[in-house]
């Protein structure tokens, strides 16, 4: 069901979220939402950046996420695409979209899949900033973000 | 043997992204007995991997953790904490 | 800051969900939701409905709703649509999109809209089944999501 | 005088969209003795308005209550609670 692509190239979004609902009258509610990247980060300013990711585990993790997801909301589709390689300022990262009959599955599964997605998920940043390129460091806050949703029994991350 | 992937810093501080390496007697393989063998070849794999890193691994592309065991043919990768999304 | 159109027409979600963020590079997330006519609802086949609104109040209530989004979270852009007049299932009726800095302030930010606009904007649906027209009930679980976001001290509803 | 608006459901049931009443004594006045007045009128505006019956309320276009005071010129309308988005 649902759709996972990673890739270097930029996504439609509005097509991406179209193809959710295309041809359908049971969906009530189409949830989103598009990651950018931004001109400064920690109080540095970002002049690009550059997306690594672990081949064939990348994609196997986020159908995994969205697997979760479909386990716990009463989903119709979904949409997860990533991209990877040089992104600058402005750039779309990411994108979720979640079809569901009601608003608020929709919603509760396209926070839960980006709130896995940013700690389960094989990709690293690496920023360039006026003063040379670093690797990202991970967030407490996206760990606290992932625990509010309660164990998945499927590992440590 | 298995086959050992490194990502991001954890590649760059170790200048390897990809290696093979013969995995110990097998009842007692897991990737604490891997790891430990990686921090006695030298200074910078023995402080890569110290106790006070924040390194994950995950084997054959599921997430692991220390205790996890490894058998030949096994795909184990290890990276600092992921920043995606 | 915020748009706010009330229209018979539909609208273009990409295109919307692209004006909050072009030639900006402070965006961090773009979180929306579309919310589209099913072809049921309580039970009953849904041929097709017709949206009421109370002119000038409507535009007033969901300005209102998004500055107290504002005041909530720290927001970039916001983009609220509503349709009116005559829909047929898998029509789009509302959109919401909300720009922020930080994906948990666009989530929370564009869920409050949509509980709000649910309980406090003066639409009404009224459904046509095969037994005849019937004007939609208002939800109790629609004020119970509204509620969980507190107070607002802006008067009954 | 105030102007009246009635939507949805309760235009329906009343068979009125908008029509301009007097409003009693300015310092009493409120949503509350205007209600009773217009139950006064008739059975089904009697019953539009019972105590049983779900209805909102708004004074130029903004949310009210029963307490909301009233004075000339204003626009009150009533309607069923809403059920957009």
């Amino acid at each position: 069901m649902a759709r996972v692509r990673v890739q270097p190239e930029d996504f439609d979004v509005g097509r991406e979220l179209e193809a959710l609902t295309r041809h359908r009258t049971d969906v009530g509610g189409l949830a989103s939402f598009v990651g950018l990247v931004r001109d400064s980060n920690d109080g540095y300013a970002v002049k690009g950046m550059t997306l690594e990711h672990y081949p064939g585990m990348t994609e196997r993790a986020l159908e995994d996420i969205c697997v979760q997801a479909s386990a716990r909301w009463d989903l119709i589709d979904m949409v997860v695409i990533h991209r990877v390689g040089p992104l600058v300022p402005g750039d779309r990262i990411v994108m979720v979209g979640v079809a569901s009959g009601h608003r608020g599955d929709a919603f509760a599964a396209c926070e839960f899949i980006m709130d896995y997605l940013k700690t389960r998920a094989p990709f690293w940043k690496k920023e360039s900033t006026p003063s040379g390129e670093r690797w990202v460091e991970a967030r407490a806050s996206d760990e606290v973000a992932e625990r509010r949703w309660g164990d998945a029994a499927d590992g440590p991350v | 043997m298995v086959t050992l992937l490194y990502f991001a810093g954890l590649r760059e501080s170790l200048g390897c992204s990809r290696e093979q390496v013969a995995l110990g007697p097998v009842p007692t393989s897991t990737v604490a007995s891997l790891v430990e063998s990686l921090r006695a070849r030298d200074d910078r794999w023995n402080a890569a991997f110290s106790p006070g890193k924040q390194w994950r691994v995950a084997v054959n592309q599921q997430m692991a953790d220390p205790a996890t065991p490894l058998k030949p043919g096994d795909e184990v990768a290890f990276f600092p904490p992921v920043t995606g999304g």
